[in-house]
């Protein structure tokens, strides 16, 4: 039949027209914007700022980068899915508390307490997101509150603090390997599970379904409820397993950690090229998102004297110059409807 | 007796205080090509959602191959062999074709999905429907025809015994609808038992073996179809009489009421349209009180002139002139200030606000006019709104239901009135009948006649040969992004407009029909 | 957040040399050659400081402005500054990149006790010796750093219990607006308070629910309070800010602050010691942010090879009706 | 008849479940001020309404705001900062009069509202992130602008504003009341109100059918930057200062609650006012109700969680299934 079939002049539909390849050059760039953005602030640090592009400096920019990355992979997910999830901060600090009170059980204790604990935040969100029908907004503001609240309760109102005593926890999070920290290799494994997750099964398609168009997955037979459940899940887990990587570090469970770093990892995650609408992302573009906030922290560090208050105008301003020029380099004429 | 394919009996749907399904009793035989017709909301997408799980039955049950079953969501259906394409185009925009085709049943190897497999085997369905996409590209990416193909690849595609169809061809050219027909034929020849809903009764009696009537939720009908005289069909769907069907005429466009004024000046003026990529060189012209037809085939860039028209895309070339000034381009609301409206072809994302009433709806884009100061004027708006529902009978429980829960045909009708309560001097319709039923679109079509003879110019989309052929004063015909031919009063036939797209050497209809069959009958059952 | 308060800016740093005073000195005696570090000389070499948060109070701004003003006195001029904004993390790593950037002293304002070891392990690391300043860290000193200059939190809330006591005679119905939950200033100076208040038989707290450090908070809360608690006759605010909310809540709910409800409070902020000079507040235990003379010289000394002992407190002044008139300009 | 008794019972339910969509919030709202008035000492006292109501005014204001741009399917996560940036300007132009003070610090709210509207309508930045960077800048600049220091305010006509009352009624709650009057008509009469919720429901289609969207995104978020620092400006009034480091803190995640609890969803397509002014009096009564009863911080926190999901979860939208 396909031989039989009349072929109309199909010009504008191969893949070398030249309106699909502006389509695909405009999605690389909408994609590798903010890269090109954190490439051209690397260059110019490290050409002006002596003392930035020293190993150890990198060095520790990655380590730094990991923890929040752990977070933002996550979260990366949550929001492919249409979704967003407020709690990991709180989660976070929980997950760090809970792992350093449970490292006096040993290493695996101090794993799996967290995570499963945080995974199970993650679960109630999830349940009252894909079950409930709630916004994800308003429930995971909520569990904001709850993860924070419980680990108060924990920590008899924030006066006990739990320190690691425990050698190889100690080791998950100061030691190294081939000169990178151990949360950096962890961060990679995981993204690169997460990348093959998101972009090589059928889950991972499952997921930018539900987010490009949930009515239509839903008739597609996809499975959108669990699939959402899932992401919650793993948000939580993640973010506690974050908290578990940080109390290793800072080989104590800290209880101020983690206040507002939910915008973080969303800030990073969105500059990352991720819409938060739903429907379209990826996970390199949240590790640049990730590095490129902490490459700007520590930039305004190594120019220092900079009163505080001003840094934080620099870094407001900074995240929106970011931000347009990204939206000013993927805009393409058909987003003038 | 042979086991029927899928059964339900005393079913009853309600949504609120509407009956949209009451106590219909339904049967289909395997192998079965059975029409579901109705009205607008009659409730026929109603009793596919049910059966399919997207909605839970208040009462009644539902039977596969003699087994009761209730489908918790659109999946377990799937899954017990029951294979949809909704109303509503449901697609997932941002993602490549192939990609949805296959959702959920991506081939895998080693558990991860295997891309390249998927992306052939895309295209092979595609190809098998003649459809040449890059499979890669995101579907929104595509016209809503194309989108129809994609959906229609992506139900055939699967394992199934029951194949539902809501009005599948609604945004389909001929062509398409003829490869439809032989995709039919096939599963038809494989066993395959086939809801087909269409409000184009031609279609139906192309192509169904049995027909059910629905109206107001409740089946009037159901029997063979062949030997159904069609006025007898239309007068039970609209529960009138034969006589008084006839004396409506119930399906096209009414004789010639309205006279143009060959002399008169040009109202719209579009000279050698450039929107890039999309369109290259469109020149229309209409005079006031003219119908001018747009025809072309599915990505010809009808569409996209009437849009480049409006200013809903930019314009990169030409000129847009109404009644001799000069109109901006890429500035809808200069546009619409200066007198041209535009009824879009997707109601569902460029259409309706669907959770605004269908007041709000349709007093939309009038608002200036219907307020003062900046202040809505209710009495206004509330003689314009009941005004427009009389006149196109708009079925809902009054001016205040949200329009998502109308029928597909009557989010139609609002729309047009929406655009009717702007008062513009030249109305762009792209494919203004789509999904409405024989009656409305008789009442549409005789509108759009009554709104001529005052005066408006109209540009008329449709990809219903019919409706082109009967319709307008004139036709444009489209290739590839340029007018390429104009057809006057007198040349407008189906054959002269299908000849224009075939200009290129392409067969003409009842070759395609006759091809499609050919190629049905040789094709071997997969 | 520590403390908070408000004061004109120029007194900021300001105070008089004696109430940067060491009020004592305890522990073992660390020297340069117990620990091996290299010998500098501070003038000419590079001193990090790490601040915690951001100059939003006056503590805070009155601590980093006595930094640098004693670090401008003795002639250094290569000092960097950093400021973690209340994120432990960037409290590391501004640590770190201060190292990098070449640092051979530091001196630090931790955010929270525990959680800067993997910074004070960086600074071991290059053999930079840390003095830490305002809040104690629970690493070991002269090991992870050399000393801990700051006041007793907990020291301070016994303080206050007892100025309470002489407020209102030994008899009341005491409300604690709380600092921050989960900061260990707000623990310490709560322990404190009730700790002693068991002493005072006749003082009973009754509520205690946080104020954040917040002036805006402390006195939302004790509007709350002034409701459904009218038996209360007394408020121990953990810092002036929420001390002075309260003030605002008793004015507005007709009450007479100081007199039909006591305020005690800690900080030293000139704001609440002027509420006292007006009688309408009762006592305000210091909390000394001064700590540019005393870190200077712990860093000097050790240089000079002389012992350091591991803990440094320095002396907080009290301020209640009696002297408050007169000593409001030492006030921040 | 099993059939039948089934039915009603899924019909009574459905029913039920409209009704609590429509009145949660109120019944809420209602049943906690009963338990208050059972179990808390001196609630009903007039000194008591009044404090609850002067409270919840700011949140109440900045919410109204918040509603008409969670209406656009937006959301403005700087009404905090924008708050703070109205508590530092106050006290720097209190010199030269009451007035103009006011007006300089509403004005910068203003801007900060068109600068949040821009981005959001003319360059198309996602709402979320687009108010982040003035929710991370605009706290710094405002504490940069007071030299980093809370100051304190003694000009007695601008502390009026704060304590005085007219009629009995304080004058925090007057403004919050007529503004909710100004916003409830915007929104229920006049064409502007349609195009808002127009625009959140279908952009696209709003932008087909010629409604000047980026001119109503614009608005929307002036009108919050406004209404922010409005807001600021009594906050600073009723705290006697200018506290730019603490005013307007977290108040963005106030007022959406205030807003999501009260029935508006953050899809867009619909604003509640009424319903907006009921979440943010629930939320200020769980508060209360929290503090008198001297509930530990952290149970405290618990405890809000619980009641928001309890309020969002009765007050939702159900799918038609
Ligand atoms: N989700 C819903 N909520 C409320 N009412 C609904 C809903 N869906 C459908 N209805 C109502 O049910 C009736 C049947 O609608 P349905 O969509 O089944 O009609 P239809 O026969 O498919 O019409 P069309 O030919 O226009 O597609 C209509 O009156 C419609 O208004
Ligand atoms: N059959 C097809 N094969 C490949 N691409 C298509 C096909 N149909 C549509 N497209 C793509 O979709 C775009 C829009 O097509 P659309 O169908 O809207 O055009 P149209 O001429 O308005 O036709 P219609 O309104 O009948 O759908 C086209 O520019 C083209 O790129
Ligand atoms: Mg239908
Ligand atoms: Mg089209």
């Amino acid at each position: 039949m396909s031989t039989s079939t009349p072929v109309r002049s199909d010009a504008e539909h191969d893949a070398g027209s030249p309106r699909v390849r502006r389509q695909l050059v405009a999605s690389l760039v909408q994609r590798q914007g903010a890269a090109a953005v954190l490439v051209v602030v690397v260059i110019i640090a490290w050409l002006s700022l002596p003392s930035f592009g020293t190993a150890e400096n990198l060095r520790d920019i990655a380590l730094q980068s990991s923890f929040l990355a752990v977070i933002a992979l996550g979260m990366t997910f949550v929001i492919i899915t249409g979704g967003i999830d407020l709690s990991v901060g709180s989660v976070y600090a929980l997950g760090g508390v809970v792992a350093a009170w449970a490292s006096q059980y040993g290493l695996l204790a101090a794993i799996a307490l967290p995570v499963l604990l945080c995974g199970a935040i993650g679960f109630i969100n999830g349940v009252l997101v894909s079950r409930a029908g709630l916004p994800p907004f308003i429930v995971t503001l909520a569990t904001l509150l709850f993860a924070r609240g419980l680990l108060l309760a924990i920590t008899d109102e924030g006066s006990t603090t739990f320190t690691i005593k425990d050698q190889a926890v100690i080791n998950l999070g100061s030691s190294s390997f081939l000169g990178l920290g151990i949360p950096v290799w962890i961060a990679l494994v995981l993204f690169g599970i997460g990348g093959i997750i998101l972009r090589r099964t059928r889950f991972g398609e499952a997921v930018f379904a539900t987010g490009g168009a949930e009515g239509s997955a839903v008739l597609m037979g996809l499975p959108v409820r669990r699939v959402k459940l899932t992401v919650y899940v793993m948000s939580g887990a993640l973010a506690g397993f974050a908290g578990v990587l940080t109390a290793a570090y800072l080989q104590s469970g800290v209880t101020v950690i983690g206040v507002g770093t939910e915008l973080d990892a969303i800030a990073a995650v969105v500059i990352g090229g991720t819409l938060l609408t739903g429907g379209a992302g990826t996970l390199i573009g949240t590790i640049v998102g990730v590095l490129l906030r902490n490459v700007i922290g520590n930039i305004i560090n190594q120019i220092g004297g900079l009163d505080s208050n001003i840094q934080s105008v620099i870094s407001g301003a900074f995240l929106l110059v970011v931000v347009v020029a990204q939206r000013l380099l993927a805009r393409s004429r058909s987003e003038t409807e | 007796m042979t086991q029927q394919a899928l059964q339900m009996h005393g079913a009853t749907k309600r949504f609120g205080g509407t009956l949209a399904l009451d106590d219909v009793t339904f049967e289909l035989q395997p192998g079965s090509v059975h029409a579901l017709i109705g009205e607008n909301g009659a409730g026929k997408s109603t009793l596919i959602k049910v059966l399919t799980g997207v909605y839970q039955l208040d009462e009644g049950e539902v039977r596969l191959r003699g087994e009761p079953v209730a489908f918790a969501n659109p999946a377990e259906a799937q899954r017990a062999g029951i294979s949809t394409i909704y109303q509503e185009v449901n697609l997932i925009p941002l993602r490549s074709v192939a990609a949805n085709i296959f959702m959920g049943r991506e081939p895998t190897r080693f558990g991860l999905v295997d891309k390249r497999r998927m992306e052939r085997e895309a295209a092979e369905h595609l190809d098998r429907l003649g459809i040449e996409v890059d499979v890669r590209r995101p579907v929104g990416s595509l016209g809503l025809g194309a989108q129809q193909m994609v959906a229609l690849a992506r139900a055939v595609s699967t394992a199934a015994d029951v194949v539902i169809m809501d009005e599948p061809t609604s945004s389909l050219e001929p062509r398409e609808v003829a490869t439809l027909f032989s995709v039919i034929e096939r599963l038809h020849q494989q066993g395959i038992a086939i809801i087909y809903v269409s409000h184009r009764l031609d279609e139906l009696y192309a192509v169904c073996d049995t027909v059910t009537v629905l109206r107001d939720g409740r089946r009037v009908h159901t029997g063979p179809l062949a030997d159904l005289p069609r006025l007898e069909l239309v007068s039970m769907m609209l529960g009138r009489d034969v006589g008084e069907v006839r004396a409506h005429g119930a399906t096209t466009f009414g004789e010639r009421a309205h006279e143009v004024d060959e002399s008169a000046p040009l109202l719209l003026e579009a000279d050698h349209l450039r929107s890039r990529g999309r369109i290259e060189d469109v020149t229309v012209q209409i005079r006031p009180g003219e119908i001018v037809g747009l025809a072309g085939l599915l990505g010809s860039g009808r569409s996209e002139t009437a849009r480049t028209i409006l200013g809903a895309l930019p314009r990169d070339g030409g000129e847009v002139l109404l009644a001799g000034k000069a109109v901006p381009g890429g500035n809808i609301a200069a546009s619409m200030r200066a007198g041209i409206s535009m009824l879009a072809e997707d109601r569902k994302t460029d259409g309706i606000i669907p959770h605004l009433s269908i007041r709000d709806n349709i007093c939309l884009a009038a608002l200036p006019t219907l307020s003062s100061a900046g202040l809505v004027n209710r009495d206004k708006q509330d003689a314009v709104v009941r005004d427009l529902m009389e006149r196109l009978r708009i079925k809902a429980s009054g001016p205040d239901q949200k329009v998502v829960e109308l029928s597909g045909g009557n989010q139609q009708k609002v729309l047009l009135a929406r655009w009717l309560a702007t008062h513009p001097k030249v109305l762009l319709l792209d494919e203004p009948t789509r999904g409405i039923d024989v009656g409305a679109k008789a009442e549409v079509q005789a509108l759009i006649e009554e709104l001529a003879r005052d005066g408006l110019g109209v540009l008329l989309i449709s990809s219903e040969l019919e409706e082109l052929v009967d319709g307008p004063d004139r036709v444009v015909v489209l290739r590839d992004g340029r007018s390429v031919l104009e057809l006057d009063e007198e040349e407008v036939t189906a054959e002269r407009i299908l000849g224009a797209y075939a200009a290129a050497g392409e067969p003409t209809f009842e070759e395609i029909i006759e091809e499609a069959a050919v190629a049905s009958d040789t094709e071997e059952p997969r | 957040e520590n403390t908070g308060g408000s004061s004109a800016a120029g007194s900021a740093g300001g105070g008089p040399a004696a109430s940067a005073a060491a009020s004592q000195s305890s522990g073992g005696n660390c020297t340069i050659a117990q620990t091996g570090y290299p010998k500098l000389d501070l003038t000419k070499a590079k001193v990090g400081f790490s601040q915690s948060e951001k100059e939003g109070n006056p503590f805070r701004i009155a601590e980093t402005q006595s930094i640098k003003d004693e670090a401008a006195k003795l002639g250094i001029t290569n000092l960097l500054t950093t400021n973690a904004q209340s994120d432990l993390n960037k409290q590391i790593s501004d640590i770190k990149s201060m190292l990098a950037q070449g640092a051979q002293a530091l001196i630090v304002a931790p955010l929270n006790s525990d959680g800067l070891q993997p910074a004070l392990d960086a600074a071991k690391a290059k053999k930079v010796p840390v003095v830490t300043i305002d809040r104690l860290v629970t690493s070991k000193p002269c090991t992870d750093y050399l000393t801990f200059i700051g006041s007793n939190f907990v020291q301070q809330g016994q303080r206050a219990a007892d100025a309470m006591d002489k407020a209102t005679g030994g008899k009341g119905e005491v409300a604690i607006l709380l600092g921050s939950s989960g900061n260990n200033v707000t623990t310490d100076r709560t322990k404190g308070f009730k700790d002693e208040l068991a002493k005072y038989p006749g003082l009973k707290v009754v509520v205690e629910q946080t104020g954040e450090f917040d002036r805006a908070k402390g006195q939302s809360v004790m509007e709350q309070l002034i409701q459904s608690h009218p038996e209360i006759t007394a408020v121990y605010a953990e810092n002036d800010e929420m001390g002075i909310g309260a003030v605002n809540a008793l004015k507005a709910a007709g009450k007479n602050p100081g007199k039909d409800v006591k305020v005690v409070s800690i900080d030293g902020t000139k704001n609440a010691v002027q509420l006292i000079t007006k009688g309408e507040y009762n006592a305000v235990i210091e909390s000394n942010p001064r700590f540019g003379p005393l870190a200077f010289k712990a860093l000097q000394d050790f240089e000079a090879g002389q012992p350091i002992p591991d803990k440094i407190v320095i002396s907080d002044d009290a301020y209640d009706s009696g002297n408050a008139a007169q000593k409001v300009n030492n006030a921040y | 008849m099993t059939q039948t008794s089934t039915r009603s019972v899924a019909f009574d339910r459905s029913r039920a479940a409209g009704w609590a969509q429509e009145y949660g919030v109120y019944v809420a709202v209602a049943v906690l001020f009963l338990g208050n008035v059972l179990f808390t000492e001196n609630f009903l006292s007039g000194a008591n309404v009044r404090t609850q109501l002067i409270q919840a005014a700011p949140v109440v204001i900045v919410a109204l705001g918040m509603a008409l741009v969670i209406g656009t399917e937006g959301v403005d996560l700087s009404v905090g900062s924008v708050m703070a940036l109205a508590a530092a300007i106050i006290p720097l132009y209190l010199g030269y009069g009451v007035a103009p003070a006011i007006l300089v610090a509403l004005l910068v709210g203003l801007v900060a509202g068109l600068f949040n509207g821009f981005l959001v309508a003319f360059l198309r930045i996602q709402p979320i992130v687009a108010t982040l960077g003035l929710l991370v800048a605009g706290r710094g600049l405002a504490l940069v602008i007071a030299g980093g220091q809370l100051k304190d305010i003694d000009d007695p006509n601008f502390l009026q504003l704060g304590t005085g009352d007219v009629l009995g009624v304080p004058i925090v709650v007057l403004v919050a009341a007529v503004l909710s009057v100004i916003v409830w008509f915007v929104v229920s009469r006049t064409t502007f109100g349609r195009r808002l919720v127009a625009i959140g429901d279908n952009r696209r289609a709003s932008t087909l059918a010629g409604l000047p969207v980026r001119r109503v995104l614009v608005t929307v978020y002036a009108i919050s930057g406004l209404l922010a620092a409005i807001a600021g400006v009594l906050a600073t009034a009723r705290l006697g200062a200018g506290d730019p480091g603490n005013a307007g803190q977290l108040m963005e995640l106030s007022a959406i609650t205030a807003v999501v609890v009260g029935g508006t969803p953050l899809s867009g397509g619909k604003v509640r006012i009424l319903g907006t002014i009921m979440g943010a009096l629930l939320m200020q009564l769980v508060r209360a109700t929290l503090i008198k009863h001297n509930l530990p911080d952290s149970t405290a926190q618990m405890v809000q969680a619980a009641i928001i999901v309890i309020a969002v979860y009765a007050t939702r939208e159900r799918s038609t299934r």
